[in-house]
């Protein structure tokens, strides 16, 4: 008996203690929103912080976002958003059995990423360049704004974080493409590409939100 | 109705004493109105509570043939047993509410005073510019009006006599106020932790009568002291919370044959203990660190000390052999 | 809340299939070009760019148009509008809780008294 | 009956798989849930440990047995410890993961593998939060107030990454159990037939899930404050030190209903089960434990009403707070109307019952009294608030933990233990209990400020009546830990059902089968039928 079982766990999507794989799919769905729930409450600290320190100093986030380049976050804005769409047709041709279109559009989706994150560089290291860095390092000498540094550790504490979410994005999404090469997803078990989706378009929502509040605020 | 009832409770409870401190101010007696009645509902809500179980306990424990009786539910007494402490509750909160407001009504033309809290001491500022430390002088049956900041960390003014508290931040002012109507000394509490010294962070109000306060006002503490005199003074009141005058360790190194010595120093060459070594360790004391002593620990005194009595510590840790 | 996830609860329970919605490629297709288009005028109404001013309204003007691009990630590319309400139900709990969080900070901040020093 | 239960001991969770490595790497939330059970006793006594040194220190003023700097330190490492690492996995993780699953029928949590990370993110964050004492310790206290947690030259930053990591090791208890509990349910299981015990683990998933995100960016912003420098919470930089007061209570005051939620709802098992009698007022109990959950995020800042917070948001907490008391009140009523004509049995569970709903009133009211906005003033960050969350803690959650221990112990290790030996266990801690921190309600009148190493000479006598009560304490967990151990290696064999209770979980052997139940159970009536 024991042994069936175990037979059947090692060879089966299904999981030995669901009943069905609807069941076991709308788990792990209800799984996920419910982290990115917390995802949500944790950038939303970093956001909360921020609209109180800009009611306080608009002056210091004005300074701050001229050194913030709009067409880079423009540019990046736009890199994220495409690099979704193909996230979601990632999983459409999942859903509809065509694998060959799915692998690429996720593998476009990787790419778009790394686009952005070698954008990310550029800005980052433009940054480190002139001194415009949190207190401990900031040595920039033409700061206007006592508390411009505290622009800066905001603007590097939320596209940090935003930035390891990519990271771990792009290789949650590489992970479901090598399982998706191997075959192990159809139409009627797409799981883990539904959810890394998920995860990859929160990313994307987030940025939504960072683009505006860090690069147009002037 | 709650009000006089409350009053006899509170005589009755007061002569057996509430365990509250002596009312040293105007609140006091308003406050412990309202934690006598809280103290008289909490005991008699527990006492239902805790009665109810008890008697039911022994009530109805297991019996041979008798079985428990199958109840799920009713509404009215469900319905009662959540209103009532709601009512009570905001009782407890009008009145909490009202008391409170008077505790943060700010008094008009009051005596103010300028609170400065550092680690681990509390340092008075008066209008007239006297300073000083770990002791405050008010005069009896006036609003007196604390101004607080800090120099590091996050302290909090408490007087339990006042019943006030008042945490102190550093970056901006808060405020809390007192009438004191009689004269007499109460304690000072820092109640909200501070690190090393925090249980030492102590101080007195003292509350003088307007003649003795007027005298005290003239006063130059210093008068007819020698150097030596001064910095021992000063010595008791600033540094003694972390330094002994032997050479016994406290929380930084105790003082004694320190001055002329060669002092051991992390990540610098040992240093000669003299008249400008001393100087520098009171004003900028993140200057040096003395080797086996935690950095970082011991405040700044710049911007606090005249320069009598700078000359007046010199002196006196010179005279510590 | 609990109600609303206790609701939803029972309407799901038992119909396994109600999670697999597939969306067609054209809409989007067409959500794609709307991000676009609201990236675009995100950036044209923002100051430091064309110099349009709204005074305050800037940052209220870009938050909403922020707003709405994230509704249209989070009910098209994330399929909400299709999935179970108590998916819903949990992305507005987290949302509500944040603005629970923000608001009374908010009023902390706002309502103090600020003391001057006297000497 | 003996031929049933040799069949049974041949096929159980703890003998399904044999070695140290199939416990390391086991998916079965029921040997997870032991494994929690060691680490969090672990973690318990070394914090015991560090509670009698500090009532020890304090048993006469001045330097007793260590210099403040060490006493500050040995303060710290207990709150973390207790907090972080004991009272918040304690019930939900410990208990609620072995019994979650037996109470709606289901064969394991929604994702096992999940449940394991969760307790290596446990282990993983205790021990960088153990690092911080190679670094000088921490000294703190565990709420870490900027900006003292930023100037310290200590291991702070060790410790905020550790707690962090136990908190990742939180949300994913939480969000496992709230999957679990909406599609794991085994046929005919609906919410309203669901075990209290349950309810109250599913009020507090919520709270676990949306408020520790909340202290994992406030933790991270810390140890970014000393690497980096942000300022957000740095008077120096242009920040607002209150502001990481309420960023820090939007988690830390939720997080205190993480710990007594659950802490409720094994006491709601408990005294129906030796009360022999239905539970009164299901839904009530029920609603208020969801009800507790929502409101506790709204009541955060009755911790700031003297911090420097504006009157106007003071006065509004204020009032919210006294709204979380009316649904305490409707659960410690229903607890004893449950009692009223019930048919009661005093075994080891009930005992610490019983003590718990004694504790808990007067932890509760005491609440009530710092609720009210006027007398927190004076009470603020004295001993009365020692004692009041003392008698909520301890008198509540670790009252319950022991309850839960001794109630579920046959069905955990199939065997028994001293019924003796455990009633001593509960005077001891209940009469130490309240000759320890009843006095401290009296040091906090009176006006002793809470974290002192040093006290003035009028506080001597109570102090060392509150150091003698924490040694019965000790002694009395120290006897529990030699009850439990005993019964693990010698104790009798356990009947499925010995106390006679209804709940699911004792309709399967005891242990219980790898998959829990031999055959799916399908309910068909509420959790508690004593008819």
């Amino acid at each position: 008996m024991s042994t069936v079982n175990a037979h059947v766990e090692r060879h089966s999507p299904l999981a030995h203690h669901f009943r069905d794989m609807a069941q076991q799919f709308d788990a792990a769905k209800l799984g996920i929103w419910i982290f990115l729930c917390t995802e949500i409450l944790m950038f939303g600290g970093l956001f909360v912080a921020y609209i109180i320190m800009h009611g306080l100093y608009p002056a210091m986030f004005a300074e701050g976002a001229r050194w913030c380049d709009w067409r880079m976050g423009a540019a990046n804005t736009t890199v994220l958003i495409v690099s979704s769409f193909f996230m979601a047709a990632g999983v459409h041709y999942t859903q509809t059995n065509q694998r060959v279109k799915a692998i690429q559009s996720m593998i476009l989706t990787i790419l778009l990423g790394c686009v952005f994150l070698v954008i990310k560089y550029f800005e980052w290291r433009h940054k480190f360049e002139l001194g415009l860095l949190p207190a401990h390092f900031f040595h920039y000498k033409g700061a206007h704004h006592a508390n411009l540094p505290m622009f800066f550790s905001l603007y590097f504490c939320m596209t940090g974080l935003h930035g390891i979410h990519v990271v771990v994005g792009m290789c949650l999404i590489a992970w479901v493409t090598i399982r998706s090469i191997r075959g192990e997803f159809n139409s009627e078990y797409y799981t883990a590409v539904e959810t890394v989706g998920l995860f990859w378009h929160l990313v994307d929502i987030i940025w939504i939100f960072l683009f505006p509040l860090l690069y147009l605020v002037g | 109705m709650i009000w006089p009832l409350s009053s006899l409770l509170y005589s009755i409870a007061h002569a057996g004493g509430t365990f509250m401190p002596p009312d040293g101010d105007t609140i006091a007696p308003l406050y412990d109105h309202l934690y006598t009645f809280m103290v008289i509902i909490a005991t008699i809500a527990s006492l239902l509570v805790i009665g109810g179980m008890v008697y039911f306990c022994i009530k109805y424990r297991r019996q041979p043939g008798k079985n428990s009786a199958y109840i799920t539910h009713n509404t009215t007494l469900e319905f009662l047993w959540s209103f009532i402490p709601f009512c009570l509750f905001m009782v407890a909160f009008g009145w909490g509410w009202y008391v409170y407001y008077q505790m943060r009504t700010m008094p008009e033309n009051a005596f103010e005073v300028n609170v400065l809290a550092q680690q681990w001491s509390w340092n008075f500022l008066y209008k007239s510019g006297k300073k000083t430390t770990s002791d405050m002088y008010v005069p009896v049956n006036t609003p007196v009006r604390l101004i607080m900041t800090s120099k590091d960390v996050i302290h909090s003014f408490y007087v339990p006599a006042f019943r006030q508290k008042q945490d102190v931040v550093p970056g901006r002012y808060t405020q809390t106020w007192f009438l004191a109507p009689h004269v007499g000394n109460f304690p000072i509490f820092c109640a909200e932790y501070c690190g090393m010294g925090h249980s030492a962070m102590l101080g007195t109000v003292h509350v003088l009568s307007k003649a003795d306060f007027d005298k005290w006002l003239e006063t130059n503490p210093y008068k007819g002291l020698t150097p030596v005199q001064i910095g021992q003074n000063l010595f008791q009141v600033k540094c003694s919370v972390c330094h002994n005058p032997t050479t016994q360790r406290k929380v930084g190194p105790g003082l004694q044959h320190v001055f002329g010595s060669m002092v051991q120093l992390q990540g610098q060459p040992p240093h000669l203990a003299d008249e400008n070594y001393v100087r520098t360790h009171i004003l900028q004391p993140s200057t040096y660190t003395v080797q086996g002593f935690p950095k970082g620990v011991m405040p700044s005194f710049q911007g606090q000390l005249s320069e009598e009595e700078v000359l007046g510590l010199i002196a006196y840790i010179k005279s510590l052999k | 809340m609990a109600q609303n996830k206790v609701a939803a609860e029972a309407h799901g329970h038992g119909d396994g299939h109600a999670g697999h919605h597939i969306v067609p490629m054209s809409t989007y297709v067409k959500v794609l070009f709307a991000l676009l288009a609201l990236t675009a005028l995100t950036v044209a109404v923002a100051r430091p760019v064309s110099g349009f001013d709204a005074g305050i309204f800037n940052t209220l003007i870009a938050f909403l148009i922020a707003a709405v691009k994230a509704s249209l990630v989070l009910g098209i590319f994330m399929g909400l509008k299709y999935d179970k309400k108590l998916n819903l139900a949990i992305f507005f709990t987290g949302v509500f809780f944040l603005l629970v969080m923000l608001l009374f900070c908010l009023l902390d901040i706002y309502t103090r008294v600020h003391v001057q020093s006297t000497l | 009956m003996s031929a049933t239960a040799t069949a049974h001991t041949n096929d159980n969770y703890l003998n399904h798989e044999k070695g140290l490595w199939s416990w390391l790497t086991t998916l079965d939330h029921k040997r997870i849930g032991i494994m929690y059970m060691i680490t969090v006793m672990l973690f318990f006594f070394i914090g015991g440990i560090f509670a009698m040194l500090l009532r020890t220190e304090l048993i006469a003023p001045g330097r007793t047995i260590m210099g403040p700097e060490t006493y500050n330190r040995i303060m710290t490492y207990h709150g973390t410890i207790m907090v972080f690492m004991v009272i918040i996995p304690g019930i939900p993780a410990f208990l609620g993961n072995f019994v979650l699953p037996l109470h709606i029928g289901a064969k394991d949590v929604a994702f096992p593998k999940l449940n394991l990370v969760s307790w290596y993110c446990l282990i993983v964050g205790a021990l960088v939060a153990f690092t911080s004492l190679f670094y000088n310790g921490v000294d703190t206290g565990w709420t870490f107030y900027t900006p003292y947690s930023i100037r310290t030259q200590t291991g702070v930053t060790f410790m905020v990454v550790g707690a962090f990591i136990m908190g990742f090791s939180s949300i994913l208890t939480g969000l496992n159990f709230i999957v679990t509990v909406h599609k794991l349910r085994a046929p005919g299981m609906t919410f309203w037939r669901m075990p209290l015990f349950v309810w109250g683990l599913y009020s507090t998933a919520i709270i676990q899930v949306l408020a520790t995100p909340v202290l994992a960016i406030t933790l991270l912003l810390i140890a970014c404050e000393r690497l980096l420098g942000v300022g957000i919470f740095d008077p120096t930089l242009g920040g607002d030190p209150v502001l990481f007061e309420h960023f820090f209570w939007f988690y830390s005051h939720p997080a205190v209903y993480i710990m007594i939620l659950p802490a409720m709802g094994i006491i709601s098992e408990v005294i129906t089960a030796f009360s022999h009698k239905t539970i009164f007022g299901y839904k009530a109990i029920a609603f208020s434990s969801i009800g507790i959950a929502a409101v506790s995020f709204f009541v955060w800042g009755h911790h700031l009403f003297v911090a420097g917070q504006s009157e106007v948001a003071g006065i509004i907490f204020s009032f919210i707070t006294m709204l979380v008391g009316v649904p305490t009140a409707i659960k410690v009523f229903n607890w004893t109307a449950t009692l009223y004509k019930g048919s009661i049995e005093f075994k080891p569970p009930m005992l610490f019952a019983l003590g718990f709903l004694f504790l808990f009133t007067i932890g509760g009211v005491t609440g009530i009294m710092l609720a009210t906005i006027a007398l927190d003033v004076h009470l603020h960050d004295t001993y009365f608030v020692v004692a009041h969350f003392h008698y909520v803690m301890v008198g509540g959650t670790l009252m319950a933990i022991m309850a839960g221990i001794y109630y579920w112990f046959p069905k955990i290790f199939g065997r028994m233990y001293s019924q003796f030996w455990a009633r001593i266990t509960f005077v001891l801690i209940f009469i130490g209990f309240n000759v320890t921190f009843f006095p401290q309600f009296i040091l906090g009148a009176m006006g002793m400020p809470r974290r002192y190493y040093d006290y003035l000479p009028a506080f001597t006598a109570l102090n060392r009546i509150s150091s003698i009560g924490a040694y019965t304490i000790g002694l009395g967990f120290l006897i529990a830990l030699g009850v439990i151990l005993q019964g693990i290696f010698a104790g009798e064999k356990a009947p499925a059902n010995p106390w006679g209770a209804k709940t699911l979980e004792w309709t399967t052997a005891s242990p219980p089968p790898h998959d829990n139940f031999a055959v799916e159970p399908i309910v068909t009536a509420g959790p508690y039928e004593y008819r």
